[in-house]
């Protein structure tokens, strides 16, 4: 990493406390998978198009591809890894992903997967017109959307929910 | 087939998945080591130029820079990469093969070509030094324009060359001449077909480390082809083929250009590991990604097509450039998987097809989704189009008109394929797809309301197209098969996996034949140190040639532990059932035995075993088929156009498809979709923009436009299922199908809409604006 | 694609912020949402030597509908105007026109100030906020002074903005009354930038005459622009659709001169801007009875 | 990307084109000129930048030819700028007529190449930028000659 002028950075992390000194010009993405280890949050475009690298900043989804690390100081985020804390468990949305074939390459998926999740806690009850607004958000290569829109039809109809 | 197919043909969920939704699965981005140094790379700005003066002094100064390489540095090494496809024995067939060094050398013949390497503790001080390295370029005229490119004072891409012609093919069957001259109608065209990226989500990575103690280098690499980088870097580096391993992980997206090109940064990174015993990644961003990853699509037709007054294709006749880049590593892959594909799943007595391969100076051109397929497929059926309408035949009908009929398989057409087989198609049924994706998206309906659709400001049309697909090809794959001490099975297979769901298919195959679960068997795909042989994923090939080897092997095993069985339980093997896990000498509910158990049985560590005997239940067998096998389908949509802004919406996309028999189609399906965008993509949104000096104007998402969720319709997919000869599944590909036929039917049904002429694609709002502004002058 | 080097500075409070940026003078950069500006970064297109980052400054981000209009802080961020129902209330243009700015992720991030001081031609709130005739409170060391928004954007990527200077707050006059508002744009894709946009704010008299009509135009020039025409041809008169075909022609042929890109030529902006101004316009005083 | 048109200067030819020769005046007609000195005849070397919005790395060094010379009537001129974030190269075919009203007509055709990163990801730009540094030349000119003209009525 690069070594001058660090800041020392005070974030909470899917819940956890982390210290850390970096270099301002360190992008959060960087951060987040380099400094953390938290490889889930993948970087496809690093100019907040494609949403791969998508994370929820205090509640809320945001590109830690064109977020600077030192601007979640105080914050707190919320990556893939959050979403199945033993790394096992699916949870609906997942699950719906996976029974609908939601994935293929699975690159683009956590991005996805963050967009939705804060999406689908504002509009449990989306039209699939909605869904597929929202999904827009990121770019997918190998699934054409169908089956990501069939996953989230999946759980918004899920009786669980 | 196998013995009990409960997993092959069902819906079955994927065994990778759990990884990749939890953020678990491993890209090669993702591999962090002790001491790990990044790179980045000078990159030419100049599309052509002679390299003056390359100075990496003041980088090599910088803090935090290890090293900075330049051409200079490498000696032998920097010797040109190999040709990858040498191209298939055609008579007469010209190709002068010009591959790519690791770094360019006395000239620079694309923007982004790699020039200098910069290695250093961060990417970010990488970065920082790029700016330090002097490059001094003497730019020449670009060569950019396909047919400017051939004229006689055009600047020569390759100065030894004595024209910028890559390659010049000629194929024919029949005489078309003579058809040309017994026609009641000729129609001829120029068709162009622009250039797209392949766009995977995931950016290439290539990552090595080399264990100085051990003599082991080991590369994590985002590619479709691990065992031949494995071996060509082996023998590049000097290094015996055991001392080297690549690892192609999880690999976010392939489409092509992750196939074994040999880039510069795949040859570059391990060389320089060793050089400096430090472990070394570079990862490519976007921007780079739209300059060294290699592209497709460039291609200018000159068309036409003779037919009797009732629409019966008398000839086919098509000359056409095809731009290669500034290098052609790939051969003649992609025109040739043109030249066959044009012929459609058409009877055309007389064909004659020539076509001339151009360098310019623009990135290379490899095969992307669909590999020059869709090119020709675009050709046809729009020659078909405009014959329908100077013939007054509808669109549907020619088409039946011209079929192959059920009873004319396995039918020749007399050109060679690319995979060096004369082009043969093994088995289709054409017919009755056309008529149910005609009946699905309603033709005959719409046809009735032509008038009514094309009033009012939003205008309806609707396009349908027939495509084959050459896939499957050899040479061949591999598979081991082990059922381990635990009872579950693993199975080793060469191809890498980049998303299409080998992890499942492979295994729903493996666990038919040994009557075990699907989520007991293990997948390993992509690392040169479980399996060594093959040659990788790409042409639609996966499922049918691996999958067949998986299927091989898999029955050996099955022999193995029916044989075992049957001498531990003291029964005729015929009298004995594999299935969940055990197997059992039927009706006799005690007399069974699991396949852990003789899994221990097969690998005995006391006593002695028969001569002969080979321990435990593992088998590995390699499957190469005759020739690929011929998948099919039609691709109906129906468009909405807003005459006044020019844009378009597909309401509607019915696919009925035939890739032979189906493993999962809950997966095929999902292929099918992927494709469909991707053929959207090409038809409507992407196009790379190269100006007329070469630099392309659209490197980022921001202007690059792949389709999104709001872009792509719901997919209608039927499926049709033609049995392959060819493997004992019965298997077709089905990776490229969705993109084939899409920007034929696309173009046609905008064409319907608004009753105007489209020759080009990529269309765009742009030029579909200037096509209607033209329309309404006349 | 990651930025060269820079120094950063949290600014607390606006004070602190204006004091960094004249401190550092023409170096300084405020970083607001950042979500153009770290791209820019990204490709080292955009090398500041100073980052004033406005994010944790307090004070910044209040939305009140107040005697003299509605007062929004400049660091207000597009989820909140997008969401707001002060905002839909007295500014419902604001809102029709928020979800075409790019993505949910993006204005979860991205600022009204950031947008506005950033001037992008092919950005909705600019042209949103000349349509409304919205005012500019900027400050410095020097004090506050404000801004028609009219008079801020005055080239591309170009405002009134001096180094030093920063826009803390936005305020758009009172609705008058009968005014009705529409909002639209052709984008290649859902999110993207547009190739053509138009926000019309209108109002009538009593009788339905046309009193006020104020269509703004994005992605057409370097700036955003008042179709001068339209409007000078429709107050006055009666908004018949014979008077909104002629108004819509009439300004795109003499307002813009629009540039030309790889998504749109001229030509085509010039007759998408024709298309959408008379659009907004048919909407907007069609739309009386509902705003 | 070809840039053109006709700009009328108020004044005579012979003032319009020894205007244009003056590298005084050159420097400041192009817009951004942070520096440009002589390196040898009708050859001017220098820093150019130009900075839009968030885009401040456009910075340049250039290089400024004027050739093809027939005094007073057309000449080329020729700009080869280097950044860091990529090359700029244009000529400029420069024409000028005398007017019946004593002004003077410039007829331009610029030919103007743009490589590297400012021409892959700023293509959305490059038409409005041309067009800006274009106007801000003309009109930087067309200040220049009035000054002159100003300064020559008041000093006769």
């Amino acid at each position: 990493m690069p070594r001058r002028g660090l800041m020392i950075l005070r974030l909470v992390v899917n819940g956890g406390n982390h210290e850390a000194d970096v270099e301002p010009r360190l992008l959060l993405s960087d951060f987040l998978r380099q400094g953390l280890g938290l490889t889930g949050t993948h970087v496809g475009c690093e100019h907040g198009v494609c949403g791969a690298c998508t994370i929820l900043f205090d509640g809320e989804p945001a590109r830690s591809c064109i977020m600077l690390a030192v601007q979640a100081d105080g914050h707190a985020i919320h990556t893939i890894e959050s979403l199945s804390p033993d790394g096992i468990t699916l949870n609906p949305l997942q699950e719906a992903f996976r029974d609908a074939h939601g994935l293929q390459c699975g690159f683009c998926t956590p991005g996805i997967l963050m967009t939705l999740s804060a999406f689908l806690r504002d509009n449990p009850a989306p039209s699939q017109a909605e869904v597929r607004d929202a999904l827009s958000a990121n770019l997918c290569r190998c699934t054409g959307y169908q089956h990501i829109v069939e996953a989230v039809t999946r759980v918004t109809r899920s009786p669980l929910r | 087939m196998s013995p009990e197919a409960r997993y092959v043909n069902a819906r079955v969920r994927r065994n990778e998945d759990a990884r990749l939704l939890t953020g678990r699965a491993r890209f090669v981005d993702d591999v962090q080591l002790p001491g790990l140094l990044h790179v980045a790379f000078v990159r030419s700005e100049h599309a052509h130029g002679r390299l003056i003066k390359v100075d990496g002094a003041a980088a090599r100064r910088r803090p935090g820079v290890v090293a900075v390489y330049t051409f200079d540095d490498l000696g032998e090494y920097g010797r040109p990469a190999p040709v990858l496809v040498p191209p298939p024995p055609i008579s007469g067939l010209v190709f002068h093969p010009r591959t790519h060094r690791p770094l360019a050398s006395g000239k620079v013949r694309y923007v982004g070509e790699p020039i200098a390497m910069i290695v250093a503790e961060s990417r970010y001080l990488a970065e920082d030094a790029v700016r330090d390295v002097i490059v001094d370029v003497d730019p020449l005229d670009a060569v950019v324009d396909l047919e400017a490119a051939l004229t006689a004072g055009a600047a020569r891409v390759h100065d030894d060359l004595e024209s910028n012609a890559a390659a010049h093919v000629v194929q024919r069957k029949g005489d078309y001449a003579a058809a040309r001259d017994r026609a009641d109608v000729i129609v001829a065209r120029r068709f162009t077909y622009d250039r797209g990226a392949a766009a995977a989500l995931e950016n290439r990575c290539v990552l090595a480390q080399w264990d100085r103690q051990a003599e082991e280098l080991t590369i994590w690499d985002t590619t479709q082809a691990p065992i031949p980088i494995r071996n060509g870097l082996a023998s590049r580096l000097g290094l015996s083929e055991s001392q080297v391993r690549v690892v192609a992980p999880f690999v976010g997206g392939g489409f092509g250009p992750k196939i074994m090109m040999f880039y510069p940064e795949e040859l570059l990174v391990p060389w320089a590991s060793i050089r400096l015993a430090r472990p070394i990644k570079w990862t490519e961003d976007r921007q780079e990604n739209f300059f060294a990853t290699t592209q497709e699509r460039g291609q200018l037709h000159d068309a036409e097509m003779a037919l009797t007054r009732d629409g019966r294709i008398l000839g086919i006749r098509d000359t056409f450039l095809f731009d290669t880049g500034a290098y052609d590593p790939y051969g003649l892959t992609i025109p040739i998987n043109t030249q066959c594909t044009l012929l459609g799943p058409y009877d055309v007595p007389n064909y004659s097809s020539e076509f001339t391969a151009v360098f310019t100076n623009k990135t290379i051109v490899t095969p992307v989704r669909g590999a020059g397929r869709q090119h020709g497929v675009f050709v046809s059926e729009r020659l078909l189009d405009l014959a329908a309408r100077e013939l007054g035949i509808d669109r549907v009908e020619i088409r039946k008109r011209n079929l192959l009929g059920p009873d004319r398989f396995p039918h020749n057409h007399e050109i060679m394929f690319q995979d060096s087989a004369p082009l043969v198609y093994d088995s289709g049924d054409y017919l009755p797809a056309l008529e149910q994706a005609a009946a699905t998206i309603g033709y005959a309906e719409l046809v009735r309301q032509q008038a009514q659709r094309r009033s009012g400001t939003r205008r309806v049309g609707v396009g349908i197209a027939c495509y084959v697909e050459g896939t499957g090809i050899g040479p061949y794959e591999g598979a081991r098969v082990t059922v381990e001490l635990s009872g579950k099975v693993r199975v080793a297979t060469g191809v890498g996996t980049q998303g299409q769901g080998h992890y499942t298919v492979f295994a729903q195959v493996v666990a038919d034949v040994l009557g075990v679960s699907v989520e007991d068997v293990q997948v390993i795909t992509g690392d040169t140190r479980e399996f060594q042989w093959g040659t990788g994923t790409f042409a639609s090939r996966g499922a049918a040639v691996a999958g067949s080897a998986c299927h091989a092997a898999a029955m050996s095993v099955r022999e193995k532990i029916v044989a075992l069985a049957a001498s531990v339980l003291g029964a005729e093997p015929d009298r004995l059932e594999v299935a969940g896990g055990r197997v059992s000498v039927r009706g006799a509910a005690d007399r069974t035995i699991s396949l852990a158990q003789l899994a221990a049985r097969a690998n005995p560590l006391r006593g002695a075993v028969r001569p002969g005997t080979e321990p435990g239940l593992e088998s590995t067998a390699y499957f190469g088929p005759d020739r690929g096998s011929t998948a099919s389908g039609v691709h109906a949509m129906i468009v909405e156009v807003d005459v006044e802004t020019a844009m378009v919406e597909v309401k509607r996309y019915v696919v009925v498809h035939d890739c032979g028999r189906i493993i999962n189609p809950l997966l095929v399906e999902g292929q099918i979709h992927g494709g469909v965008a991707h053929g959207l993509g090409n038809a409507f949104y992407e196009q790379l923009v190269y100006d007329e000096q070469g630099q392309l104007l659209n490197a980022s998402f921001m202007d690059y436009l792949l389709p999104t969720a709001t872009d792509v319709p719901p997919i209608e997919t039927a499926h049709r299922e033609t049995p392959s000869p060819f493997n004992p599944i019965g298997l077709k590909g089905v990776g490229e199908a969705g993109c084939i036929p899409t920007g034929a039917a696309f173009a046609q049904a905008v064409e319907d809409a608004l009753n105007i002429e489209i020759l080009d694609i990529p269309l765009s709002p742009d030029r579909l604006f200037r096509l209607i502004q033209q329309a309404a002058d006349r | 694609m990651k930025p060269a080097p820079f120094e950063y500075f949290r600014a607390r409070s606006v004070e602190e912020a204006i004091d960094l940026l004249s401190e550092h003078g023409p170096d300084a950069k405020p970083l607001a949402g950042g979500q153009s500006l770290i791209p820019a970064m990204n490709f080292r297109l955009a090398t500041p030597a100073v980052l004033v980052d406005l994010n944790e400054a307090v004070g910044l981000s209040d939305v009140t509908a107040q005697d003299d209009g509605l007062h929004i802080g400049g660091m207000t961020r597009h989820r909140t105007l997008e969401q707001s129902e002060t905002v839909a209330r007295n500014a419902p243009l604001v809102t029709a026109a928020m979800p075409f700015v790019a993505h949910a992720a993006i204005r979860t991030r991205g600022t009204l100030g950031g947008s506005l001081a950033h001037a992008d031609p092919a950005a909705e709130l600019p042209a949103v906020m000349l349509a409304l005739d919205a005012v500019f409170t900027v400050r410095s060391r020097q004090g506050a002074r404000h801004v028609r928004a009219a008079d801020f954007f005055t080239g591309l990527f170009t405002t009134a903005l001096e180094a030093g200077e920063l826009l803390t707050e936005v305020t758009i006059p009172p609705r008058p009354v009968r005014s009705t508002y529409a909002f639209q744009e052709i984008a290649r894709r859902h999110g993207d930038y547009a190739l053509a946009g138009a926000a019309a704010a209108v109002a009538v008299d009593e009788h339905g005459r046309c009193t006020s009509a104020r269509v703004a135009l994005l992605s057409v020039a370097d700036r955003p622009v008042l179709a001068e025409h339209a409007r000078r041809a429709l107050e006055g008169e009666p908004p018949t659709a014979d008077a909104i075909n002629a108004a819509a022609a009439a300004a795109a042929a003499h307002d813009i001169d629009p540039p030309g890109d790889i998504h749109a030529s001229s030509a085509y902006r010039r007759h998408l801007a024709a298309v959408l101004i008379r659009r907004v316009l048919e909407r907007a005083f069609h739309s009386r009875e509902t705003s | 990307m070809i840039l053109s048109g006709t700009f009328t200067f108020n004044g005579p030819r012979q003032k319009v084109w020894d205007l244009l020769q003056d590298p005084g005046v050159l420097a400041k007609a192009l817009p951004g000129t942070e520096r440009l000195t002589m390196s040898g005849p009708d050859r001017y070397e220098g820093v150019m930048k130009v900075s839009i919005g968030p885009m401040t790395a456009a910075k340049f060094d250039v290089t400024v030819t004027l050739a093809d010379k027939q005094p007073p009537e057309r000449f080329t001129l020729q700009i080869d700028g280097k950044g860091g974030v990529g090359f700029a190269r244009g000529s400029a075919a420069v024409t000028l007529q005398e007017q019946g009203d004593g002004g003077t007509a410039m007829d331009y055709t610029s030919d103007v190449q743009i490589g590297g990163r400012i021409a892959s990801v700023g293509q959305r730009l490059i038409e409005s930028v041309s067009r800006m540094m274009m106007r801000q030349a003309l009109e930087a000119l067309d200040r220049e000659l009035r000054a002159r003209i100003d300064a020559d009525a008041s000093g006769s």
